[in-house]
């Protein structure tokens, strides 16, 4: 079998060229995380990971992300169900809708929350009377993440069960299963390789997210700090090795999160090939 | 242009797809090659086209068009037509480009002037009644429009040869048997060199002037549809080109015995099996001295100038299939559930190959 | 307790873990200080001091919490419901912000000695070994070859003291000709090279990127970054006449009476005039004004003329309005 | 298949849920997305519209849309071509350690901005190991534009890659060999066959990472030079005017990027559903 570009010359050429620059360009600044973390040794690095505050950012930043995942999934679905297995005027404008977070600058997310929400907000007055605090309290951390990585389930959902289509809900419509059976013996296995892919991205975004969040922290340390946050605060100390143990961290939970991908991927593909 | 393959094979990985073959095929011909699904008919229409490359074994093979070696001749240079199973038309283009589209991506020295390119493409699209879809794009075309597109692409650039993938496999019956005329007819007027592939019996010996049958990456036989069917190599190809009635038993005296059955044959003693197509089985009220083969009638049904009657009896492994002319239905005024007397006319055996041929059974 | 804390508190400890006992727990009252960027080192320092000494005095464990960002971004913060309960910024304007919001009382200035600022310092430049270019003071400055680096006036505190200490030297050296003096400013603005958001990003851009033949900061920082960064590779200049940085502190009333903490809040402004307070201070390089602490250091705060913004701008209100706000003076001398 | 589908889940509700999920979706999407919004609308509500015209036309902020969209158009130009290379070696060729190479793919996704923001920083300032490296040769990377697209591009580059793959691995073989069968060469049948399969593909992605491009500010803000008219990016100049307690302002300045790129966005999503149905059926 031959395809277009596959003369051995044009083949090894752009080969070359995008390990090159992927190498430059993506995989260098990795190395240089990792390089600038330890380059005071390990003893160094485990102290500034093991601080107190440090340790106290990673709780929090990780019980931020364990809360935003549920609310994000049960949005992703419904939204996703709705768009592609039913047509109804406005479709197309929800569908764009959930992009919205995506044209949203961070800082501008963060301060639109901080605008509703905030003391002087109408909201946050309103609350702020019967002594409720959201902003520069984790509610308000949440609530800027889940803003900003809400459209990642449903963006990973909608191609696919389009791509799908309803033919086999409608099988088991047919045999007489109720909605819940439906979507829990015959949507859901057959999206849930997507699903955990779409689970995987709001992790990495929920736990990385930096310029909503730091307008709606407060920056408390052992309080409000996320480990973006921490990292930020380390550097601006001068603690440069400091900072960057936090960003080994950060990158070591993207590495994780593009290990687990993969091996999703890999996984499909395996199931595939077998089907 | 004659082709000729020598010592042609090919494997992926550890399967052999091809066994080494060669094959002459000679200018102007149109040849079918015919074979089930994994019998390597496909591999070697793209071995031919290109699309492919053969092994490079011990005994390197070659392809010649003519006096022209084109066995490392890339695609592209091969000066073929290819017309694709599925089509595989162009979708961000209009059937006019779609056609044009070899002529435009000819060398400047090579390339007709614009108002020849447009004059030929309306040509081609005139002999392919299509010349008013022009401005649509594939995905508004019939699969039958489409796959007339796709020939008349495959021929603006004058191949000498011209190569097709199950070319009708899609389509449904009636626009099969009209395309196929049609390509026969355009076949016979422009006198190119034609190589089609399918894995439908009847559309190769309908269309083609040889057949090619293949199995298992073998070619079992090469011959014009007639021959073929009367004086098949093999036990595969006797089953392969149609439907085909087994009767199996032992023969003692001459006379071939099957549970209450018998059948007189002038064979040897020992085990023995007998093929015999559907039209090769006559009916009666009563048995003959020659043949005792008690028969009921489980299904009837009409098929053109035909009727087909299926066979069932204790003495049978499977259900036999008769065909009779309406004439003789009404005569013997067949019912479902009577019994009845099968005669043979005439009987097959191939003995050397029994167990090496494939089980292939046509009931439908 | 209102119910957030508690749930915050609650869900904490659970994300943190059990293992990991957080004093944030185990302790009754808890008061917050938000803060400038610079001050953590500070306060790491002073808090821990402090909340031994509240023990020992009241026999109460207490806990001070720190909140840092820009000075501005900090002042927002309690505007829209950050619930500090002192302040210790570097602006006067942001205290000024808070005060205009009802969240600091009107005469905070006179609530604490020396207009509520424990400590001051002033603009002072770091360059590199050996001084190359020759700087001594700001007219060095707007010489063509001078590479300038220095925080931008329009995001950080520590930028605008640097605009105005420039502003201040030109309008005593041009005897108030206002277009000379806009001249002076415009060259001085023209040789910045990086303007980044706050003082520790210009810092970084000077130190680690090499970037710049000198960096403006408060006196207090070029300090500490030259014991950083090593003594021999930059020195420390403190031009004759510079502007008075002062670093103001007050209760955030609103917030202190809903956290029960004003006691505790004033007391914690009044603890960073005490004597030996005072002596960490001037460690970390900031001016005071405790007499005895002042003779100690004596040598390390060279003698200035600390121009004052109120003398040379009126108040810091005109100040602002007039240089910084969105198509004022600042605006004018960078517009091409 | 697709268009396929939708037609099909058009006819009738067969299938359950359809308030359920309508309900969830439209209550979280009003109370996250458009709730937060009305906050930005009623600070604008407190300008008039010439206040509002003065704000965001201000020279200054005039600049920074220069600077943004210049920048973020060379980052998004450097990533379809880049992109579209990645795309391409990663469908088409099979290559010791390619998997890692797919995997890296989303590592700008995963890594949080600010982490790229002072690693980008570090390496491509003059001291850096790329920096250097590239001062040697007369490029000044960090506190010029230049690091201003840098920044874009790396966080961006993802959108056009994973937005092209798929598309890439679903054309089918035959399309290569029917234009090569008809006598095309690599650079015609890429250019005049390939190529128009995967335009969507590409202007789709290049135009997302224009979107983010515009918006990014973590990433960005240490490797600006943050000089006036020179290297100051429209989110900054929010930032400024935050610092200056002018939430108007801000709003006004975050208005017209989130017009623009709704806009973007919604232009994107139309022109390809257009181009879709072209190709799988303009009756569909």
């Amino acid at each position: 079998m031959q395809r277009i570009g596959d003369a051995p010359l044009v083949r090894r050429l752009l080969i070359t060229a995008a390990v090159l620059l992927s190498g430059l360009f993506l995989l260098l600044p990795l190395v240089a995380i990792f390089a600038q973390a330890f380059s005071q040794g390990v003893s160094v690095f485990w102290s500034n990971v093991s601080d107190y505050y440090t340790l106290h950012a990673i709780g929090l930043t990780l019980m931020i992300a364990l809360l935003t995942i549920p609310v994000c999934l049960v949005f992703g679905v419904a939204l996703a169900w709705l768009v592609t297995r039913f047509d109804f005027p406005g479709r197309r404008l929800l569908q764009t809708l959930i992009d919205i977070p995506f044209a949203v600058s961070p800082v501008v997310a963060g301060l639109i929350y901080l605008l509703l929400y905030g003391r002087n907000g109408w909201i946050g007055g309103w609350l702020d009377s019967y002594d409720i605090q959201l902003m520069f309290a984790w509610p308000g951390i949440l609530m800027v993440t889940i803003f900003v990585t809400c459209p990642f389930v449903a963006r990973e959902l909608i191609p696919l069960m389009q791509a799908q289509g309803s033919r086999e809900e409608e099988a088991a419509v047919t045999l007489g299963a109720s909605g819940w059976t439906t979507f829990r013996r015959v949507t859901l296995p057959n999206i849930r390789w997507a699903l955990l892919y779409g689970i995987i991205l709001t992790n990495a975004r929920a736990v990385g997210e930096f310029g909503a969040v730091s307008v709606v922290s407060g920056a408390i340390r052992g309080q409000t700090n996320t480990l973006p946050l921490h990292l930020e605060q380390l550097y601006q100390d001068y603690n440069a090795v400091g900072a960057f143990a936090c960003a080994a961290l950060l990158a070591l939970i993207a590495l994780l999160t593009l290990a687990a991908k993969a091996g999703l991927e890999w996984r499909a593909a395996r199931r595939e090939a077998f089907a | 242009m004659s082709i000729r393959l020598d010592n042609i094979a090919k494997h992926f990985g550890n399967t052999q797809a091809l066994e080494p073959i060669s094959l002459d095929i000679n200018e102007g011909e149109l040849v079918g090659l015919l074979g089930p699904s994994g019998s390597g008919k496909t591999t070697l229409l793209r071995i031919i086209a290109g699309l492919e490359n053969a092994d490079r074994t011990a005994q390197p093979g070659k392809i010649l068009f003519g006096e022209r070696d084109v066995t490392h001749v890339h695609v592209r240079d091969r000066r073929i037509g290819f017309v694709f199973q599925n089509y595989a038309l162009f979708r961000h283009m209009s059937v006019y480009d779609n056609v044009a589209f070899g002529l435009t991506v000819l060398s400047r020295k090579h390339r007709p002037s614009s108002g020849e390119i447009r004059a030929r493409v309306y040509r081609l699209l005139e002999m392919v009644k299509l010349e008013s879809f022009a401005n649509r794009y594939p995905a508004q075309l019939s699969g039958g429009q489409q796959q007339r597109v796709s020939l008349a692409r495959a021929l603006a650039v004058e191949p000498e040869v011209l190569l097709l993938d199950e070319p009708f496999g899609a389509l449904d019956a009636k626009v099969r048997q009209e395309l196929r005329r049609w390509l026969r007819h355009l076949h016979d007027e422009l006198n190119f060199t034609s190589v089609f592939v399918t894995h439908d019996q009847e559309e190769a010996l309908e269309l083609s002037d040889r057949v090619v049958v293949m199995s298992n990456g073998r070619i079992e036989q090469i011959d014009t549809p007639d021959a073929l069917y009367r004086s098949p190599a093999n036990r595969f190809v006797f089953e392969f080109l149609g439907d085909v009635n087994h009767l199996e038993g032992k023969v003692n005296n001459a006379v071939l015995t099957c549970g209450d059955a018998h059948l007189h044959v002038d064979l040897p003693d020992g085990h023995e099996e007998l093929l015999l197509r559907p039209h090769e089985v006559r009916l009666t009220q009563a048995p003959t001295a020659e043949s005792h083969l008690p028969v009921t009638i489980t299904a009837i049904s009409p098929v053109g100038a035909e009727v087909r009657v299926e066979l069932e009896a204790d003495w049978l492994a499977q259900p036999w299939l008769a065909t009779v002319r309406h004439t003789d239905f009404e005569h013997l005024e067949l019912q479902r559930g009577q019994r009845l007397y099968a005669h043979p006319r005439h009987w097959r055996r191939f003995p050397e190959s029994v167990s090496k041929a494939p089980e292939q059974r046509h009931v439908a | 307790m209102p119910l957030s804390i508690v749930l915050r508190r609650s869900l904490l400890a659970l994300a943190v873990g059990a293992t990991l006992s957080s004093p944030a727990v185990a302790q009754e009252r808890e008061l917050l200080n938000s803060s400038y960027d610079i001050a953590r080192e500070l306060f790491a320092e002073i808090n821990p001091k402090f909340e031994a000494w509240w023990e020992e005095e009241h026999g109460e464990q207490v806990e001070v919490s720190q909140s840092h960002g820009g000075s501005s971004a900090q002042a927002r913060a309690i505007m829209q419901g950050l619930r500090a309960d002192v302040v210790t910024f570097n602006q006067v304007t942001d205290v000024n912000v808070l005060a205009d919001a009802g969240l600091v009382d009107e005469d905070w200035q006179q609530a604490l000695d020396n207009n509520a600022s424990p400590y001051y310092s002033t603009t002072a430049f770091l360059v590199r070994k050996d001084n190359p270019k020759g700087i001594e003071n700001w007219d060095d400055l707007v010489n063509e070859d001078v590479e300038v680096v220095f925080p931008n006036p329009k995001t950080s505190g520590n930028g605008r003291y640097t605009y105005l200490a420039a502003w201040g030297f030109a309008d005593e050296q041009f005897d108030g000709d206002e277009e000379q003096i806009q001249d002076f400013m415009r060259t001085f603005l023209a040789n910045v090279v990086v303007f980044d958001t706050g003082g520790r990003g210009a810092t970084t851009s000077f130190i680690e990127r090499g970037i710049g033949d000198v960096l403006i900061s408060f006196e207090s920082e070029v300090n500490n970054i030259r014991s950083e960064y090593g003594s021999d590779d930059y020195e420390v200049i403190v031009p004759p006449t510079s502007i008075l940085a002062e670093f103001p502190v007050a209760v955030v009333s609103p917030n202190a009476e809903r956290n029960g903490n004003t006691d505790l809040a004033q007391s914690y402004l009044e603890y960073l005039y005490r004597e030996d307070t005072q002596r960490l201070l001037a460690g970390f390089n900031y001016r005071v004004h405790h007499e005895a602490v002042v003779d100690e250091f004596a040598d390390q705060f060279p003698d200035t003329d600390l121009l004052k913004v109120e003398d040379v701008f009126g108040s810091w209100p005109e100040a602002m309005e007039t240089h910084f706000e969105g198509g004022g003076m600042l605006d004018k001398l960078q517009r091409r | 298949m697709s268009q396929f589908a939708l037609r099909r889940s058009g006819s009738t509700r067969v299938l359950p849920g359809f308030g359920l999920s309508m309900g969830i979706s439209v209550l979280f999407i009003s109370l996250v997305l458009l709730l937060p919004i009305t906050g930005l609308f009623g600070q604008l509500a407190g300008l008039s519209l010439a206040e509002y015209w003065a704000i965001i036309t201000e020279g200054r902020v005039v600049a920074s849309y220069m600077v943004t969209i210049g920048a973020a158009a060379v980052a998004a130009l450097v990533n379809a071509v880049f992109g579209l290379l990645l795309a391409w070696v990663l469908v088409r060729y099979e290559f010791p350690g390619k998997r890692l190479l797919d995997a890296l793919m989303d590592l700008p996704f995963a890594l949080p901005t600010a982490v790229a923001g002072i690693t980008l920083a570090t390496l491509y300032a003059g001291s850096g190991w790329m920096g250097s490296w590239l001062e040697a040769i007369g490029i000044n990377v960090a506190y010029t534009w230049v690091g201003i697209a840098l920044a874009m591009a790396f966080t961006s580059i993802p959108f056009v890659v994973r937005t092209v793959q798929p598309v890439l691995e679903d054309m089918p073989v035959e399309v290569d060999e029917a234009a090569m069968s008809l006598g095309a060469t690599d650079g015609v049948a890429f250019r005049r066959v390939i190529m128009p399969h995967l335009w969507p593909a590409l202007v789709t992605g290049t135009g997302l990472a224009f979107v983010r491009s515009l918006g990014e500010f973590g990433a960005i803000i240490f490797i600006a030079g943050n000089m006036p008219y020179e290297t100051e990016i429209t989110a900054l100049m929010i930032f400024v005017k935050l610092q200056e307690y002018d939430y108007a302002g801000a709003s006004a300045i975050a208005s017209v990027v989130l017009f623009v790129s709704l806009a973007l966005l919604l232009a994107i999503n139309i022109w390809q559903g257009r181009f879709v149905r072209r190709l799988h059926g303009g009756n569909a």
